[in-house]
């Protein structure tokens, strides 16, 4: 690994992000990104974090017209409350925050208790959880759908609305809104490496691949002989699609994220788009907006993700708006 | 009686078992977990110590207690921060302000702390979770702090069969089967902790 | 790996490209991808390309401010010469096309046929060569220092000046300027896989790392017991800056990329760039512009490059030029 | 005498034999190159199978040569495509438009050839290329096709303990040692296939 120490991993990132990007105010010691100018214009401040080894989320998505600021944890570890209350407190121009939170029991005490925290210090929090894996049933029998993929969605048109000067509850509706009209399925073809485990946190052997993965290095739901992109992408889609089907009959165009989990060729990945696209396509979906590439990582694991949220014309104007981050950009 | 020494003498000693056992518990945690329970606890007991040492002498047991439970709030993350956090926070809060506890008190102050855990995490013992080492054994607590060690270390036994309903082990379904819960099993060396420290080898 | 066949990687990964990037012009069969506005308003083209392997290089830079087309090889193969007349003959608007050509035997003879076959059809054609990595001697013992990370800088800055409306000469000067300015340095930490081989080209034991790699899975000139960011960040920048100082004093600040070769997580890679930022402020080396992220790739190949490039004002000015492309965009 | 026949049946001796070959042609390119030549012969040959069968059967020997030397120009791509392209382009070129070439003929067109890829990639024999292979092959087709096959394999293995001063392989200096040239020995190949297709197996 190319690395320091396990120990040092997030500092020593955090140390290159405030290296690399003047514009974002990095407090290595406290581990909380904020975008510099996050208190002028009196906007909604739009906060996220998780656990790190998920780069370029959430910090990469810091800055005009996404998020306010990120809280950075350890490896697939949650931040602590205090990253959140002082990210918060940072980005609070009387507006309120909206806290954009993965659907991992970890992540959702946290927050919770950074929300509890943050309300006592006067500041208007509301909290959005993200769910869309649909790899995981949410029933009683589980901690419910883990938030992936739809999580860029959900800050990008959050973000926006924040931007244009919506108010926190409008935020926060539209941002469920997304949540609610996403979802994912995920594949890995290897096994990720911790830095504090120093090898794979599980054992996938070559020629075979793993279904219905997170993102944090976990096994998925079904182990199965190595399958072709095409063979993958049916199984992908076809999970995503059918759960959206749940949700009510389609009423418009998807955005789409074909998203890589850090070790997959762009190449490979552009390949196993080709066949999303032409299912979809098929299957008489139309995509209005895609994205290809690594945006929701899981360390050095190789596989993809498939996220698509159903945008009607509000989300599509907002996901058009102009971002400027780190990791993603446009009209700006 | 119980001071605050003891209390200083328990989390020590959790802190020097989970030094011992943290690349066993982050092993546990990689089947059908993230492979970061072992560094979690690690950096929020290394903290805890330092937090105490750093605390007035002339705190009560319950402030120690307290203190332990913010501190692995404030550094751990993840689901076992917020859940030993309070844990320890609750199990403080019970204790009060006196500067000696008796064992009785101890008892129910821990109970109250792992009600407080399963009324955030809502799990359930069965779930696969630390209550699975947590509840047994400080309900055995009434028999001796040496019955509550082996119950929890049975309680974490037990769940190996057990398919996770609860945290990331639950994304597994079926898979979670046949693998020990890496928090039921920090949960045993907190209590067994505790029993080293009240029944210390010599006294046995 | 994430693909339908060894054969049809190339293919299917335009067809993706083609699919997720409507502002271009993707001809699988032929394997060019151009910008669709290439001949509009009389600009120069820029034309590069180069084996597949390297994404988002080179196609992922087609687009306003940057290349007008790219040439997609086969994995690690260059291109033949007739993608890169077609390309010419695609973007030309009259005012002669820049053939960007990393200096690799292969790139050279294929870049070298096309261009004397777009001459014979009338197009004016100039060549820029990109040699820019410490790790090869250039002597009468090697075919030449390689091309590396110095190609993105040298196609963002030649497209930027086409994109003003610079001459051909101009811009073909502008490109060798920035080539002579530039030098890499990089490391694997694991081999790669090719889809045609599927095993790694080369045996790298875990707890050891190749210097002076280049960006075709190769070996290095040296393997080394694992070393720390900080050392590798010491042993990387120490050869960049030992080569930049022989092309004469310092006059200026430098542009940093610090580029992923695939499969190093962008969290490590930040880490990284926060010793490579370190050193060259110990050093007094002044950094204008910093791109950390996975650019000039090497499939899934473990490790990083450093990149530094002396920029004069009129460098960084075209540096900082709107581009929009699908892996590079800012200011538009 | 040989006619345009003789070099199509070259030619798919020289597809099958690198169909035969190509895992260890890329095998060969693995530790001093990027592993590719051997998919990329394959690549190339397969083209001019079926360039050669959708050419005008009335084609004479010069034509066929350079038809398959543009075949792999346009689909090879890499440092090999250019050198085989110029090398099978020349010597077809140098074969001039003749329906029967002479063995003394194509013997000074492929040395004409062998030239021209000097003078292209700017190699000499010593510098470990296909050089090294078709340079001693070309001279000994002298004595006997045969001949030629075996100067060409002795040429590929005497590749081995050279520092490679052209192509990958030079990137890395005197780690180039020990590794025989894939490119070279497809240069074997080729002339292999010329010895088999000129004096065959019976006619030995
Ligand atoms: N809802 C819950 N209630 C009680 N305990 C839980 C719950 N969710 C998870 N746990 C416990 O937390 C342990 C995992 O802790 P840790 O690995 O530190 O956090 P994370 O799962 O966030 O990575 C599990 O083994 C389990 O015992
Ligand atoms: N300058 C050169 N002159 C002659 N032959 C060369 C030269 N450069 C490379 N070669 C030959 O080309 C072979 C490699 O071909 P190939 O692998 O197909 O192309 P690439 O090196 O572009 O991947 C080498 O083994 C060598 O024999
Ligand atoms: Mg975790
Ligand atoms: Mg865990
Ligand atoms: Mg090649
Ligand atoms: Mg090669």
């Amino acid at each position: 690994m190319l690395i320091n120490s396990a120990q040092s991993v997030v500092a020593d990132a955090l140390r290159g992000m405030a290296a690399a990007h003047p514009d974002l105010d990095v407090d290595v010691e406290r581990r909380v990104v904020v975008r510099r100018d996050a208190r002028d214009g009196g906007r909604v401040g739009v906060v996220s974090g998780g656990g790190s080894g998920h780069e370029p989320l959430h910090a990469g998505f810091v800055g005009y017209g996404m998020l306010s600021a990120a809280c950075p944890g350890e490896v697939f570890t949650s931040p602590v409350p205090d990253q959140m209350v002082r990210a918060a407190g940072a980005v609070d121009a009387g507006q309120g925050v909206l806290f954009v939170v993965k659907n991992y029991t970890g992540d959702v005490l946290n927050f919770e208790m950074a929300a509890e925290l943050a309300e006592e210090d006067g500041l208007r929090i509301e909290c959005v959880l993200v769910d869309d894996d649909v790899a995981v049933t949410d029933s009683l029998y589980t901690a419910g759908r883990r938030g992936t993929g739809a999580t860029l969605f959900v800050e990008k048109i959050a973000g926006a609305a924040a931007e244009e000067g919506a108010p926190l509850d409008r935020v926060a509706s539209l941002a469920r809104q997304v949540n609610e009209s996403s979802r994912s399925f995920g594949v890995a073809l290897s096994a990720c490496t911790t830095p504090a485990k120093g090898s794979p946190t599980f054992d996938l052997p070559d020629g075979e691949l793993e279904l219905g993965i997170g993102i944090h290095g976990e096994p998925g739901r079904e182990r199965r002989p190595m399958m072709s992109a095409r063979e993958i992408a049916e199984v992908a889609v076809g999970a995503v699609l059918e759960e959206l089907a749940q949700i009510g009959p389609a009423d418009g165009p998807v955005l789409a994220l074909v998203n890589g989990m850090g070790a997959t060729p762009l190449l490979e990945l552009y390949g196993f788009h080709a066949e999303v696209a032409r299912i979809l396509a098929e299957r008489g979906v139309p995509v209005a907006r895609t994205l290809v590439g690594n945006y929701v990582t899981s360390l050095d694991m190789a596989g993809c993700s498939v996220t698509l949220c159903r945008a009607d014309e509000e989300l599509l104007r907002l996901w058009d708006a102009p971002v400027q981050t780190a990791a993603l950009r446009w009209g700006r | 009686m119980r001071d605050a020494d003891f209390f200083r003498h328990w989390m020590a000693a959790v802190a020097a078992s989970v030094e011992r056992e943290a690349d066993r518990l982050t092993e546990l945690d990689s089947p059908i977990g993230d492979a970061d329970h072992g560094s979690n606890l690690l950096r929020g007991f290394t903290a805890v110590v330092a937090a105490l040492g750093a605390q007035p002498p002339t705190a009560a047991p319950g402030e120690v207690l307290q203190l332990a439970g913010r501190t692995l709030i404030s550094t751990v993350g993840g689901a076992s921060g917020p859940l030993y956090g309070t844990l320890l926070r609750r199990t403080g809060k019970a204790l009060g302000e006196s500067d000696e506890v008796s064992d009785a008190e101890l008892r129910a102050a821990l109970a109250a702390g792992v009600d407080a855990v399963a009324q955030l995490g809502g799990a359930a013992p069965g779930d696969k979770t630390m209550l699975d080492a947590l509840e047994p054994g400080v309900a055995a607590l009434g028999t001796s702090y040496r019955a509550a060690r082996v119950a929890a270390e049975n309680g974490a036994l037990a769940t190996v069969p057990m398919r996770a309903r609860k945290g990331r082990a639950s994304y597994l379904g079926e898979r979670s089967i046949g693998h020990q819960d890496p928090g039921a099993t920090s949960s045993a060396l907190l209590l067994g902790a505790l029993a080293d420290v009240a029944e210390p080898e010599g006294a046995r």
